[in-house]
């Protein structure tokens, strides 16, 4: 995964978030405070707004540069929690030219471990965290088995989908939705859905 | 979605630069970044207060800037938690030597910004404590949630511990203080209609004719349950009964009582619950010593209200009592 | 009907009793005939200032009743004007020898009671002056209507010439000073929604999703014009645009500009309001030497606002900052 | 028309405005402030609360006693109209006994310059005025006919009726209905309508 890679993988993320705002959005009314979409929207048209700037930079650089830049611009629950999986990520790539399927499995884990070290969840509170873990799971999983990079992509984004709709029948117990109590119960975690639809992207780019 | 906007995206600038026009002789504003901050800020030697979180709350926080209240306020987007960015370029702005308090209602996003704000400023050398109001009774603080929700009590906080910072009291004793109200204080609220996100165009939450929300927070979020619309009476029996509750409060204590308005509902109902609040707490021989009516801690546009009960001494007494001037609470001078 | 009341027939008294509770130390209120009288009236050698009209208008005129404002009000059934009974009763209880002004908005209810009242008071041996207000350029003051209604100058007159009756002035000036008040100052107003009366039980008119009301009044009357749904910017050009015309405001000439809210509309967007009309009035050079923004005199739960110029000299200025201690208004003191 | 059929008269219009109450608010509305029904109806039950004390008096006290009771409880432009209107025609049913057709016609001129001389209106503006006028000129007319007394109530109630019938397409130009300017037009003035109702209950019952 070369750097124009990564560019790529960000600049989908870009699109992505923004065609599903309004669903994301959705999401985050019946359970949150209906502003996932329009923050994580925010965030990544600033996050465009560099891209220019980005082209000549390392992959680690370009996370890191998604990250302040996200942790500056969107603010709620979400930023912290993405802006520090990106400078995480960052960290991890940190002097590689190109990515092989374990670098990018480093840079998973670290995505992951940054939104636990900021927002202290476990699997199963109902959060980004339930569609992250699985995925990096399978990561690993596809990983053993050899596969390419791609296709361990594809599953860690399969799996990440499987977390996300398992969070539907979950009570939540971090962040806003957990307030309704048993009324979060039934409701799609919007979190976990941006996950998903990031590392969808990352599987359509590499 | 009705209402008296532009461009949805440009609502929170327009209305900063409406109070900067509105209120240049309290507070300067820097409209890009979000950041209110008063006039004669910093002032040598105070402690700097100040408060943050999305905007839709107003006059929270930026209506409270100015002389015996807050020192800065950074509002985000609607009801979305402002960015480490905009609280670090408060507390730099209103260090006056003495250090800034933080104070952050409960909500994980405020938590996780003003955290990394506080961790950048310490790098910058600017002492700072953070104070979390946690005061809604309408959530277990428990394991199975992220805590009880800064509301309310938040307002009369900022009142108090601003009016005692004033007094040129050392951090320790600014936050120390800060801490005691929210000891002190519990909310709970109510729903009659939802309110609208201008970005997202329609009511976050739909509500039958003949229903209501009980125990909502103050970002639209639906309340711990859904009931049959009631009388005002039942209604403030509903709020008020699990604040007394849980304040323990006895027999011939006084209470600083405020009954907020959610942003739609009129004065004249806020009234009738006000004598309902009163002959309530008239039967349990509970003094209301001090009292506040009014839409200060808002929701958009939504019809409802909340209560807050403050149990009072004589050192909270007496600060709420000292002198404020701001756009959104005045007295004194 | 979603409302936070109990028996519509009981909102009024409950509101009153409300009221009293929370300013007990500003006001006594007759519960059973719906009068608000000032603590420390009458007082002795100061001309009275009262004012009346129907409820639903709150905090107008009950929270303006005060220190530096008015001595009294009687508030009438919602959107009802009071009886002479209660305008005379007040006109007794403020009568501190130096005669009483009437304070009367050009609504036809409004007129016949005061005149009515004025009528007995006078018979008591009580020296009475009214002053019509009738600031609202969205009715045409001509033959074909009962003349322009009395809207937001009714709360800066009440403010201004409360103020300069504090100065002990005899009557004929005090009741001079408002007439000039009036003819400094006209507004215009508009509705994104109806309200609803609470003994009707259902909107008072019905509009869609994409109308809206300009040239309201403030007893939720359908306004001079229905038209397509605006942007705040438009809207501000719509109610500011003939008020400008009509005072016929010079470019440098210095203006007090009040953004009312009508009850259900929330600040932020009275703020949107005013930075639109900041940019107005100075894109024609007239400077806004002083402001005002929020809910002052609302329609119950109605959503809109309106906007009222007021053309200011150092006179007005002066008793506009002169300090006032009332439930709705308050400063220098 | 002795005192008693007078209180009969004045019950009538209790129930009567009472059971009107929804009606003429609705009528309020469109061109008012949705109050009339609930203001007659307030004033009219605290005339009913008095009924028990005014059988003793005469007509005369009993309509003068209307007359304050309206005025000290209705508010709004009818509580000092239909006040006034009261209190006049209390004046020149003064010192009678019993009304013939000729005391009563005179007594309803008394009612109708009350409400000329409290509110200057004319008749064309959409107001009570509309209805009291034709209803005073009929029972003239009937009593030149010689017409018995209820038929002469009967008459004059269906002119008040036609009376507020043609308002429906004037222009308001008195009251609150004339802000709306153009818009008053097409519908029936609130006022008009009681005033009818009033003398409908009037030949019901003499
Ligand atoms: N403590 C936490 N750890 C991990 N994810 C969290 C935590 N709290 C909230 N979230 C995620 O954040 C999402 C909400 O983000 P967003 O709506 O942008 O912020 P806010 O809740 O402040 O409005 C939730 O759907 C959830 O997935
Ligand atoms: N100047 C006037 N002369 C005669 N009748 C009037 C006048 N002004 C208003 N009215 C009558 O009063 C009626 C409205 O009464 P009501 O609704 O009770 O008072 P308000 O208009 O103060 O709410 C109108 O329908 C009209 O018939
Ligand atoms: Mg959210
Ligand atoms: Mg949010
Ligand atoms: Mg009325
Ligand atoms: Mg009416």
């Amino acid at each position: 995964m070369t750097n124009e890679d990564n560019l790529r993988w960000l600049k989908r993320i870009a699109e992505v978030l923004h065609e599903n705002a309004a669903y994301l959005t959705q999401l985050d009314s019946p359970i949150g405070d209906a502003d996932h979409g329009i923050n994580m929207d925010r965030g990544f048209r600033a996050v465009s707004d560099k891209f220019p700037t980005m082209a000549t930079m390392d992959v680690s650089n370009q996370l890191k540069t998604v990250g302040m830049t996200l942790v500056s611009t969107v603010g709620g629950a979400s930023g912290p929690l993405y802006g520090t999986a990106f400078l995480r990520a960052g960290t991890a790539a940190a002097g590689k030219q190109e990515l092989d399927t374990a670098d990018v499995i480093a840079m998973l884990e670290a995505f992951l471990g940054g939104v636990v070290a900021r927002g202290k969840a476990h699997t199963g509170e109902k959060t980004m965290v339930d569609a992250l873990t699985p995925a990096v799971e399978a990561s690993k999983q596809a990983q053993a088995e050899g596969v390419t990079l791609h296709e361990m992509a594809l599953r860690a984004s399969q799996a990440a989908e499987e977390g996300m709709k398992a969070t539907i029948p979950l009570l939540a117990t971090k962040g806003r939705a957990s307030y309704l109590g048993e009324r979060s119960i039934g409701h799609q975690d919007p979190g976990a859905t941006s996950s998903w639809l990031i590392l969808r992207c990352l599987a359509e780019t590499v | 979605m009705k209402k008296l906007i532009n461009k949805p995206e440009d609502v929170v600038k327009e209305a900063l630069a409406g109070m900067l026009a509105a209120h240049a002789d309290l507070i300067s504003v820097d409209i890009e970044q979000q950041v209110i901050v008063r006039k004669d800020a910093p002032v040598k030697g105070k402690v700097g207060v100040i408060s943050g979180g999305g905007s839709g709350h107003e006059p929270m926080h930026g209506g409270f800037v100015g002389f015996g209240m807050l020192d800065a306020a950074c509002p985000g987007a609607v009801f979305t938690s402002p960015v480490p960015d905009q609280m670090l370029a408060a507390t730099r702005a209103v260090n006056g030597g003495a250090g800034v308090l933080h104070i952050v209602k409960n909500y994980t996003g405020d938590i996780l910004n003003f955290e990394m704000a506080a961790e950048l400023a310490q790098a910058d050398g600017i002492e700072v404590e953070s104070v979390v109001t946690n005061d809604d009774v309408a959530v277990q603080d428990s394991l199975y949630t992220a805590g009880r929700r800064g509301v309310g009590v938040t307002v009369l906080l900022e009142k108090i511990v601003g009016g005692f910072s004033e007094t040129g009291a050392p951090l320790a004793q600014v936050a120390a203080l800060a801490r005691k109200v929210n000891e002190h204080g519990r909310s709970m609220g109510m729903a009659l209609t939802s309110c609208t996100v201008p970005a997202a165009g329609k009511p976050t939450f739909e509500l039958g004719e003949d229903e209501m929300e009980i125990g909502i927070g103050i970002h639209g979020e639906p309340g711990r349950r859904r009931v049959k619309l009631a009388s005002a009476a039942e209604i403030t029996e509903m709020l008020a009964g699990p604040i007394v509750e849980d304040l323990d409060l006895k027999s011939g204590e006084q209470v600083l009582a405020f009954v907020n308005g959610m942003g739609g509902t009129p004065l004249i109902e806020l009234y009738v619950v006000y004598d309902m609040l009163n002959r309530i707490l008239g039967g349990k021989n509970i003094a209301i010593a001090r009292s506040l009516v009014g839409n200060y801690i808002t929701s958009l546009d939504m019809a409802g209200c909340s209560i807050t009960l403050l149990r009072l001494d004589d050192e909270l007494t007496k600060y709420w009592d000292a002198p404020v001037h701001t756009p959104g609470m005045r007295w004194g001078m």
